[in-house]
């Protein structure tokens, strides 16, 4: 038992973090996210240099090997930069939805290396999103379609498909309706191979969310006491007054306890453990929570600055507020959470955390 | 106490519906923030001001209807009702009209009033400067006199809409020497006048929402100042308090929020009762827009009365913005992952009222000062 | 339209006030609490002789007949002072439901008057609540016989009943359990006019507490702001830190947004207005809630202080924790507020509060 | 990251399951302040000793296990699993135990530490004084030397069931001429020494939980005294932080606390229903004490690979005590109009563990304090 991460886990976490800070400084992602397509294929380059396009895809195919509990720190960094989001959609959910097909598949082989290598980018269409996000873009969508019998998962070419864009008020976000037909020959996952493809992707997608709002929140949280540090009202900084410091100190305890619970849910997932579903829903409702929760008080602590656009804190805070409805809003984790609990004594009690008493 | 309105009101009611029915525009205006939505909300002032309802409070030679403050009320919620437009010259209407009542010389209320009621002018406010936000006290911006002008400089900002408007009420520190509220000065100054560079800010919803205001040895005459000399502050907070806490945000606005709301709840009740504390969120908006009406009532009673409104204006302000997020809060989630679409027709208002509720808690004093003032005035509690 | 009282209820008030600033001090009240009976004749005594049992007794029967909206005002001073539950359950409760009896119903004749002259003190066992407060000493009960066609009530001397009584944590409380038999002599309304009398009692005993509660709020609130005022820490008042400002300044806005809501509700029930019910409802959980939220803060003020029993406002914190479930539990008003907005559309929107445009 | 029990530990679970199984006493005790339920808990701490469980992370030689903190939370799940008793000397085993072993002298250790896991000594703490109590810096009771012993004088409270105990650990103010944190001593004083009254506190229950302890030229020897002269502060707060943040509120309690109120819930669930906060609170009951406990996991790794807890403590303090709180509070709500009721049997308990709830936020550093230090000490934010 020991529910720490290792010392390489924590030093590639930290060089991830050394290299964003310089090549993902909110001027730069200002300048892309204003271009028509939203993205820079010289970061996206960079990116797959140190390594990030590669992290999780298996090592035969040119990848890392990493997994779940690893993408719960990374992600957290790709959420503190405002990284968006074909990035993680394609490394880490998009690949794990390849890998999860039989190994001789020949839509795995083809794009697993290219997504290794970085020259691929993949949008996914899950039923639990009305949105596919950066099918612009997309060198292969993989989509859902929902059949009586199960989700069936389809591969398609941007040929194939009409994308029809849709604004978010992120402005780093590429939403967009997806039209396109299924058919024998795009289908790379049957109804009942695809449905347990789709779950595991709801739930990995979910985690994805939650650890970007747990990065998110941290960096609202660090601007916000870089300004009440600096502005000055009363002849003091305003960090000096009490109802400041406890707005700050309530975010840092949102945030200190969301922490743990994500990493447990990326866990249980890794381990493909029986309570993985309840487990993501936990972490996705304290994510959100934390990250609505730090928008709030950074916006209120920065005053009528913080309603500005030149103030870097509504890129973030903007982000922040979509994707807590991103890959199962509220409704829907509680929902799970609460059926969960009802129906499964197992999960309730001392030393039920580990399942030991199971 | 007596809850029945008398026929006079209900006649007045009956009034403000007729017209709005014929007036109010079929189509929703573009934003006020954008240079084609003002001017259609100028045209709509201009459209109230003829059908004598742009400013119901003010007395008849004035332009106004010389109403009552319950008629103000029934005029508010006939006006939610209809959803008619946001109104785009309240600055000047509710916060400089009074004062200048108050304080105003006869040449000044009639230079400025009439064209205030019929939106001939577009006023702007200019209180909060770079460093004198919630400690407003703190204004740096000069006006010296030189014979019988004054001469500006400095910076204001966070003026709404300050683009579009063509004058700005200002408090500058006339008396060089003096600190805090002491020796500062209330003047009228036109947007025009050489030496005044105006630069917008862009808000979160990326719309040209406020601006900068630079003065660079900008002249106004003396007959611009209202008030003495040195006592701008006084001017100031004299109507301030009575406006922030009654007439600044009429309740049936966040009735008509919560009714919406709760349409919005019944249209989605299915996916939203998944989460428990949403049910909870829409009885709670229903419970705090009846509260904030029922207390605008008592208050405008007490007024009536005789009653002055001190620090309890700051209850209020507390209210009614923690309000309107709450509100917005759950419409956002009752909309769940279709919330971030701005130009989803179900979406846009809710977005755009949910980002501008986002400010409600810093603007008009930020609600930690109201807390403090209510502390210190209404309980006593020990400034330091 | 003037939602506002008059100079005669305010002087009222404020007479009634300065009296039990007098006769009901703090410690007087722990003597008498910590009798066997819990109750104090001599301190009824005056009650009555200042009028205060006769208030709303019709003044054909020796009252002042006042009505709902007076006791809004006036239950706020007996809940600031703690008076316990026989003397507004008599003298408002009770004679509300009496005064409904026909003008010629022996029972009506016969207690009105003892009401009114401080001589009698009357129980009343309604449905939502399963215990009788101050049983023991009562000199009439007025008990509901739920049945298929309605709640019967009937009225019985004490020799009729057997009164079993049960703890609260509220040292001001007497309840009890009261097992009775009804029979045609003991019945004094039939289940159709008696379900009219047992609907206008729940929603008068709901503002009965919610007034009570609000006078709690404000005591609690007073105690704490002058704690605060004398209790140094750190060489200074501890109400100067903004911590306890703010912890105080949010009382203030819970109980003057409850005030307005209360005297609302009162006025409806006295018109017998058609939506005396849902306003009722309102009441109760604004005024429970700024009760439940003053102690809290209070409490937290006081720090150790407020965990003590030698200090007064457990008194009012206990009072204001136990009336928060009394005449309807939070769940019970909200659903009834729930089942009336879902249900009826004219209580929604602007211009609404007033039923205009009903 | 490995969330896998070894055998050990599994083997270390059966192992407190069995015992505990076979010595938890079947009818609950009364309350631990009341004169008969202290004894009847301290009788339970010695059947905890007899078994080797009174203090299972302390080393083997001092009556202790030598477990690791994994092996403590193990057995703190199976303590709560079990609804084993309240312990009754937490502040000696907790609190004083590990400052011993840290600065105590070879011959304090032997003569206190045996003794206290075994529980033939209670030990009530002595911090807080009528005008120390946030602010603990401002203890006044003096300890003044006068040869081998020290002369005390001055007074403690809110001191936990002194009234039963037989030691109390205390800082003094040794140096008369310090100030705030500086010249203060850490003393071992027994309750029985002349010059000492103990006068009971009235807890909200009415049960005298606490009690204030005056000192009246009380003689100690200075063996007494645990660490330097005037280096008291720098002991007491060398554990109380790790302490604080750790041990003294195990997650499974409140784990256990989050599983009845799931309990409560369903069983009344048709009328709590009525109340759709109800439900949104008995879910965040589960996702908070889940919460605390794998951040406890988590913590406790950090501390086993060599990590300081420092600040975090607060966050800790925090979460727990609004957690606390939270949940008598849901179970108020289900409870309904029966919730007053001290003798029924359903409400008892949690009834007393409302009222215990109030406290939470306020004994062990009140949570404005603990949100002031993290946000200096983790936030760096100005003091002043």
């Amino acid at each position: 038992m020991d529910f720490t991460f290792n010392e390489d886990q924590q030093a590639l976490r930290d060089s991830v973090s050394r290299f964003l800070m310089v090549e993902a400084a909110p001027e730069k992602l200002r300048d892309i996210w204003q271009t028509d397509a939203g993205r820079s294929s010289e970061l996206r380059a960079k990116l797959a240099e140190q390594g990030l396009t590669a992290l999780s895809v298996p090592e035969a195919h040119g990848g890392l090997g990493m997994g779940d509990v690893d993408w719960a720190l990374m992600n957290q960094e790709l959420g503190y930069f405002g990284i968006p989001d074909s990035l993680a959609d394609t490394a880490y959910l998009a690949t794990g939805l390849l890998t999860a097909l039989p190994e001789a598949h020949p839509v795995r082989a083809a794009w697993l290396p290219r997504i290794a290598d970085g020259s691929a980018r993949i949008a996914l269409g899950h039923p639990v999103n009305p949105w596919v996000a950066d099918a612009h873009l997309a060198d292969l969508l993989l989509l859902a379609h929902p059949t009586e019998g199960g989700t069936e998962w389809h591969a398609l070419a941007p040929a194939l498909v009409q994308v029809t864009p849709c604004a978010s008020i992120d402005a780093s976000r590429r939403l967009a309706t997806v039209a396109w037909a299924a058919s024998d020959a795009t289908r790379i996952a049957d109804a009942a191979h695809g449905q347990v493809l789709a779950d595991a992707l709801l739930n990995r997608g979910a985690l994805n969310v939650s650890s970007q709002l747990l990065g998110l929140a941290q960096r609202m949280l660090d601007l916000t006491v870089d300004y009440a540090a600096q502005r000055k009202q009363f002849g003091k900084p305003i960090g000096a007054f009490q109802a400041v410091k406890h707005h700050l100190a309530d975010v840092v305890t949102k945030i200190e306890f969301a922490k743990p619970v994500l990493y447990h849910a990326a866990s249980a997932l890794a381990r493909n453990a029986p309570d993985s579903a309840v487990r993501a829903s936990h972490a996705k409702l304290v994510c959100a929570e934390a990250g609505w929760f730090s928008a709030r008080k950074g916006i209120q602590v920065h005053g009528a600055m913080g309603y500005t656009w030149e103030v870097d804190l509504q890129m973030f805070m903007k982000r922040a507020w979509v994707l807590d409805a991103a890959w199962g809003d509220r409704a829907f984790h509680k929902q799970r959470l609460s059926d969960a609990l009802l129906n499964n004594g197992a999960l309730l009690g001392p030393g039920a955390t580990f399942n030991t008493l199971s | 106490m007596n809850l029945n309105y008398t026929p006079a009101q209900q006649a007045f009611r009956a009034e403000v519906r007729d017209w709005l029915r014929a007036h109010v525009p079929a189509e929703a205006f573009a934003s006020y923030d954008t240079r084609e939505g003002f001017e259609q909300h100028r045209r709509w002032e201009a459209t109230l001001a003829e059908g004598g309802w742009s400013s119901v409070t003010w007395p008849q030679e004035l332009g106004g209807r010389g109403c009552d403050l319950i008629d103000w009320l029934i005029f508010e919620e006939e006006y939610a009702a209809a959803d008619a437009p946001m109104r785009v010259n309240q600055n000047g209407i509710l916060l400089l009209g009074p004062t200048l009542m108050e304080f105003g010389t006869p040449e000044q209320k009639a230079r400025f009033l009439p064209r205030m009621a019929r939106c001939d002018d577009m006023w702007a406010q200019g209180w909060s400067e770079p460093n004198a936000g919630s400690d407003m006290a703190a204004i740096s911006s000069r006006a010296l006199r030189d014979g019988d002008h004054y001469v500006l400089n400095g910076q204001k900002t966070w003026s709404t809409r300050a683009i579009f408007a063509n004058w700005v009420f200002c408090l500058f520190r006339s008396d060089p020497h003096s600190s805090r509220h002491h020796g500062l000065s209330y003047l009228l100054v036109p947007l025009d006048a050489p030496g005044i560079t105006i630069r917008p800010i862009q808000a979160l919803n990326g719309k040209e929402a406020f601006a900068e205001i630079f003065f660079d040895d900008v002249r106004v005459p003396v007959e611009n100042r209202l008030g003495d000399e040195g006592q701008g502050w006084n001017v100031a907070m004299a109507t301030a308090g009575f406006e922030r806490g009654l007439l600044l945000r009429s309740p049936a606005r966040y009735q008509r929020t919560a009714q919406k709301l709760m349409d919005l709840y019944r249209k989605h009740q299915a996916s939203a009762d998944r989460d428990p504390s949403i049910r909870e969120a829409v009885l709670r908006a229903w419970m705090g827009a009846e509260a904030y009406n029922l207390a605008s009532y008592h208050t405008v009673g007490r007024v009536q009365r005789g009653a002055r409104i001190g620090a309890e204006a700051s209850t209020n302000k507390i209210f009614w913005s923690e309000l309107d997020l709450d509100m917005h809060e759950t419409a956002m989630r009752i909309l769940g992952p279709r919330a971030e679409l701005c130009d989803d027709p179900e979406v846009h208002e809710w977005l755009e009222g949910f980002l501008f509720a986002q400010a409600g808690s810093i603007y008009a004093g930020s609600n930690e000062i109201q807390r403090n003032i209510i502390a210190e005035r209404l309980l006593g509690l020990p400034k330091n």
